[in-house]
């Protein structure tokens, strides 16, 4: 399941939905992003979350629908946020539920990694010396390219 | 057409989204780049570094020499930064 | 900080007091394993997990060091739970807080792999031909060595 | 010395634990295992296949030829299948 929204989720409610009911999961594996207050050695005092509505949600199903066509997973979920977060507040929550726990280790860091190359997403942050876009960095194109070389 | 612009790329364009016909002789994103770029210092700015800018057609990824045509959605913006 | 107990854990909760108060945390990787209704092709009706009282702690707190000795990590947990469990019931907890995803998803995943193999638990299976004890898995000593590689 | 049993081992010895003295002659893990064997039809089931059991003395793993003396905590289990 994806799903692109401005206000918060609780993360302890979405990962129970993900197992409920399903006595096959032996294995779930979750990553949660959260803003931090520093980045590059500056304060940030929030982060404003700027993404392409209807792009965004298909190249997430796409990335969902990667992960189940590598691994065997009973459930996936991938929720991201946009619109104005404070520092401490969750941007995305992506997880992966299979019956063994290599599966699910596996899906849930390649959905992180694909979303943060993949999905259109962009990050302004306040400083104190004004707002600034955040660079892509080269780190998340090779934590991506590892996952290619599997293909 | 319908032409989209994102984060840095919006701000130096100065808007985020505008219509546009299909101009004489352009083909590909490439062209319709460099026809921008000639409309006003806005685009001159964003499209600096073509490098440093993504595309996307109809919501999907494309390089710069991908073919356009008048219905299209095109977007463009710097790489992405979510998650 | 580990636990051992019997009784069930709240996730969300638990995850949730990792990372409250922490705005330098910027990822949360969590793992939960969850009890199977089936094992090597026989129906399990619940599982009885013994552990060796003193020693685990022990094991767990080296286990949770070692995490903190190779990755920079804000917080850990590991909550094992012992005694009698249900399909569908939660058995363990292991989550890592870092700045950055990779240490928190290396550190979660290092922090299963080596409970999985020097954390003094035994499962008991009950199945239609009896209570059967499991097998350790050749794949978990494989796991674990590729931490060991790292040293 | 104290010495402790679990999961099948337990079942095969017959009991989760044990108070004995160190038995003359016994200075390693080995030694124990041998002299455990020659008392009971239980320890011979227990200690069949060494490989397969593990050892633990005050708590920490240790190979069968590590020495152990009267107050030592030992333990005997299969590998650890927790997790």
């Amino acid at each position: 399941m994806i799903r692109v929204q401005a206000v918060d989720f609780d993360l302890g409610d979405e990962l129970k939905k993900m197992t409920d009911g399903n006595t096959g999961i032996g294995g779930l594996c979750s990553f949660v992003g959260l803003v931090r207050d520093m980045a590059n050695d500056e304060r940030i005092s929030a982060m404003t979350l700027e993404h392409y509505p209807g792009m965004t949600e298909k190249a997430l199903a796409e990335i969902e629908k990667q992960a189940h066509s590598r691994w065997n997973l009973d459930e996936t979920l991938i929720i991201h946020r946009y619109g104005r977060l404070e520092p401490g507040e969750q941007i995305v929550l992506v997880a992966a539920a299979s019956a063994h726990r290599g599966a699910a280790f596996e899906a849930c860091h390649f959905l992180i990694d694909w979303l943060k190359t993949k999905a259109p997403f962009w990050k302004l942050e306040d400083t104190p010396g004004g707002g600034k876009w955040v660079d892509a960095r080269t780190s998340d194109d090779e934590a991506v390219s590892r996952w290619n070389k599997l293909n | 057409m319908k032409i989209l612009y994102f984060a840095w790329v919006r701000e130096a364009v100065g808007k985020p989204e505008e219509d546009l016909n299909l101009p004489e002789g352009v083909a590909s994103v490439s062209d319709l780049v460099a026809w921008l770029k000639q409309q006003d210092t806005g685009y001159e700015t964003a499209f600096a570094n073509n490098a440093a800018v993504r595309v996307a057609v109809n919501q999907e990824y494309v390089d710069l020499d991908h073919g356009i045509s008048n219905g299209d959605e095109i977007a463009f913006f710097p790489p992405v930064t979510g998650g």
